[in-house]
């Protein structure tokens, strides 16, 4: 294993340090490993609450700032938060207006934080992003996976917060969006965790693993490795295939899983942006880079968003945070 | 003769050991269904629980019970935290405020938190989850008391958790990790069933113990 | 070779449709490989050009927008472009008051500007970067290489422009900042050019190649795989052994070679920032992130600026690019 | 017997067959002690050359050697490119606006082609370069034509540039990239030197066929 690590076990605390250091405008509580925002919301505002496995970064500490994210919770790599940390994180930063706690579709992130909202003190509403369709018949599995669309949810039900929307309007805003996109992946390599050492499967250099989780969890099907304009296919394929996105504008995100260089990300997004306009998807904003990550893995990820001119609207609003900062 | 708070401590003392020892083997089944932190995850929460007994556990039932499974919750992570953390708040909650607990509300404490793992996850049987070596368990706990006691109860309930865990491998997942390999998963043990059956031979150990 | 492509020969061509298309603040000229803002400077401001071979993205065509470049020209992977290509854009640029040329130090980025500036129409001056510390005796080679210095003072000087400093002044500036900064880097596996399809050079598993350059050129030394507490220290040494960065305040960058995922940079950068100041070093402003890549290497380079108060202020002031943005 | 501008045409396609012959040779001894380029830079350039020649070529010397160095400095790239481009250049500036050189002006061409090279590069003797090379080769075809023709100057010009080829092999780089290699980088030629050896050997070629 080739990482710029000290002690395994050590990784996530000393990223978090090192993610502190970089940023005055995040505060960092090492104790409960939950990144809040320097300077809390004005008082009345509806809060966002996001957290997860850690090893996605920039995805969900990365978005803490305004415009998005009031605090992330971060849990081992790989592994969801404990409901102590989310409630501690929850009660926090409840303004008095409550808060919306932003998971994404894995049992034990699901049920970690259900156990937080019991827990906590204050009104808590939440969504569960489940975007990958990647995951085919949902009624015998645990459901769709959470991965690209996470992001831009959080930026635009952040952008409604701001406005001072109450908390059943920003539950509401965050259950369309989360219903109105589809993500796709495919990985050409597997990640490391540093606490295994060794890849978490083996793929053979002509071979891809297409349909691939955020945690190296196995994808869809192996197939053969093929070009950049056959990979946009098999990605952009099943995400019209499972929602019509058909007229409406689209907000587009080709996503790096980590170890795949920018010159193949705007490639690949070159590919992908002329499939969708032929499929008739009107491609009105888009994100190109490494915004969900599964730590090395080299692959990318599609994510489709239906939107409209509210949800594009919120999409330009002002945005500060050390990830995703545009308008401020 | 009814179950001390002592033995709760045992019991739990027990599972750590087990957990620790089947620690890689825990690790393995879930590298081969899940994401491999099976192991892992079940080692730190358990190495709390023990740690926590070293400055002076709580007397009462209801508190130690609660306790355990706090502890659990909040060191777990994962899908099996809440599980096990619930299984033990709801324990504790059926339990009451006792030191001792007669074989049948031993075995109410039990069906209370199975009740509770329900609730938390929604398995269903043949879900491929810890849910199909507990629930057999907990039965056989119930029917052991009618004619005998709690020895022999935890003695069936560890047998009935032994043959709920290898059942799992003919089953294809439908609830967590496993279920995104679908028919893949079949042949593999569920490693959350894997650690269930060791909660219950840690049950009928103590217990047995016990008697002798 | 596992790369999101499709033949290798289009690559750049290709990559540069995506960013074009993923960026309507730029405007990309196919024909010349130059990219530019999609609206100029006004009449009468200083114009900043950079440039050189691709494979380094988001360098240099990332940086071009307000407060930074006016067009950046690239090169095929690895090679710098060609005069005609960087008269062309200089000519493009130039509003009346003249041209900065921001040039990597490698001879044929050198010569290749050279013969630019003689064929163009206007006023230019230029600037050559030669921060990497892991050349040493620069007498008896081509000098040291540019490399993540660039980023800053694309940043710095672009923001100098904007003002409507004059050529002279601008100038002057970036060649304070090009003396003030120093960097030096590290590989954990070697990058593969499309083209050549196999990595540019082999690193065994437990093998690093400190101070390498960024086209998998050799670096200082080859050593052991060591502690990113280690490894932070060998960068940082060299780098405090030959500028003296006491008291003054610092611009660090903790830089991203490509395959390196952000949770392994932030943990360096607190490696790195703890080190520095330890050393006297006034850690001012921060980057952590993949900005002067070399494909898909492994591995991270460090790049420390001595600065003032109006070299912060530069810093602070806004800036509008696709990969760097603030204040905007 | 002068030299004229369709022997110069004749000189660069014989060149272009030789670049083209040796690419992967070129690129072996630059991925040695550069970034393994120089045979796809040459390679680049000289066909773009070669393909410049099938639309009428201009006819007078001047504006035949510029284009061919323009075409070079804007296919090449690297560091080859604007010191070949820079070679024709001054070639056709030195040879002036006629079609026929006498023996004295194509050594004088050659030589104005090697100071732009030395304007361009610095580079200095035993510096590990093309110039070592070069400046042998010019040196010798001036003196071949104190007692001999321009194919006899061609001749040794050539031998000289081999020499001068080989003679890199034991140097010590200290300009381009092998010069980042230091004492790693003796022992292996260097490929500018190895592509100006095979420019002078098209160059006797040439002549040498015509006077045949
Ligand atoms: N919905 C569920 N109901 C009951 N048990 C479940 C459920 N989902 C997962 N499990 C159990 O949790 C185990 C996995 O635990 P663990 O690996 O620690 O968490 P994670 O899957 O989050 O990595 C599975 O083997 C299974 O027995
Ligand atoms: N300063 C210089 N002066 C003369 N020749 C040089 C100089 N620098 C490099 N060269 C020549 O250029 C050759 C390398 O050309 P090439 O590989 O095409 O460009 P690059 O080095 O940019 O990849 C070297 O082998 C050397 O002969
Ligand atoms: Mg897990
Ligand atoms: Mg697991
Ligand atoms: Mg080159
Ligand atoms: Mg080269």
């Amino acid at each position: 294993m080739k990482k710029l690590i000290n002690a395994p076990e050590d990784v996530l605390a000393e990223s978090l340090a090192g993610f502190a250091a970089a940023h005055r405008e995040v505060r960092v509580d090492a104790a409960t490993r939950v990144v809040y925002r320097a300077d809390p919301k004005p008082h009345g505002t509806v809060a966002l609450l996001s957290g997860g496995g850690s090893g996605h970064e920039p995805l969900h500490a990365g978005y803490v700032g305004f415009g998005m994210l009031d605090a992330a919770v971060a849990g081992q790599v790989f592994t969801s938060p404990t409901p102590d940390q989310i409630v501690a994180a929850t009660n926090a930063i409840d303004t008095g207006a409550g808060v919306l706690h932003i998971v994404k579709n894995y049992t034990g992130d699901v049920m970690n934080f259900d156990m937080a909202t019991e827990l906590a003190t204050g009104a808590v509403e939440t969504v569960v992003v489940a975007d990958d369709v990647a995951v085919e018949n949902s009624t015998f599995t645990a459901g769709r996976r959470g991965t690209g669309l996470t992001v831009l949810l959080e930026k635009i039900v952040g952008a409604a917060a701001e406005q001072g929307r109450d908390l059943a309007e920003v539950a509401a805003l965050a259950w369309l969006v989360a219903t109105s996109g589809r993500s796709m992946g495919v990985a050409l390599t597997s990640s490391t965790v540093p606490a295994a050492g060794r890849p978490t499967f083996d793929l053979p250099d002509d071979e891809m693993e297409l349909g691939v989780g955020i945690h190296g969890e196995p994808g869809r099907r192996r197939v053969p490795l093929a070009s950049a304009h056959e990979i946009a296919g098999m990605l952009v394929e099943p995400i019209l295939a499972d929602y019509n996105f058909g007229g409406a504008p689209a907000v587009v995100m080709l996503n790096g899983m980590g170890g795949t260089p920018l010159i193949e990300l705007y490639l690949m997004f070159g590919e992908v942006k002329t499939l969708l306009e032929k499929a008739g998807v009107v491609v009105a904003r888009t994100l190109v880079g490494n915004y969900v990550t599964s730590l090395d893995m080299a692959g990318c990820s599609v994510t489709v968003l239906r939107a409209d001119d509210e949800i594009l609207g919120l999409w330009d609003a002002p945005v500060n945070t050390p990830a995703l900062r545009w308008g401020i | 003769m009814p179950t001390t708070t002592t033995q709760l401590i045992e019991w739990l003392a027990r599972f750590d050991e087990l957990i620790q020892e089947q620690r890689g083997y825990l690790t393995d089944l879930d590298s081969e269904v899940g994401d491999g932190d099976h192991g892992a995850n079940m080692s730190r929460g358990l190495a709390a629980v023990a740690a926590s007994f070293a400055e002076n556990p709580p007397e009462f039932a209801d508190e130690l019970a609660k306790s355990i499974g706090m502890t659990l919750v909040s060191t777990v992570g994962g899908a099996s935290g809440p599980l096990y953390g619930t299984f033990f708040l709801r324990f504790g909650t059926s339990a009451g405020h006792t030191t001792k607990l007669t074989p049948i509300e031993f075995s109410d404490a039990l069906a209370a938190g199975l009740a509770g793992v329900v609730e938390r996850g929604k398995p269903e049987r043949d879900d491929k989850t810890m849910f199909d070596a507990m629930e057999p368990a907990v039965l056989a706990f119930r029917t052991g008391l009618v004619d005998g006691d709690v020895r022999y109860a935890a003695t069936l309930a560890s047998h009935a958790a032994d043959a709920g865990r290898d059942a799992t491998a003919d089953l294809v997942a439908r609830k967590g990790r496993a279920s995104y390999l679908g028919e893949r998963s079949v042949g593999h043990i569920d490693p959350g069933a894997a650690s269930t059956a060791l909660l219950f031979q840690a049950l009928s150990e103590t217990l047995g113990q016990e008697a002798a």
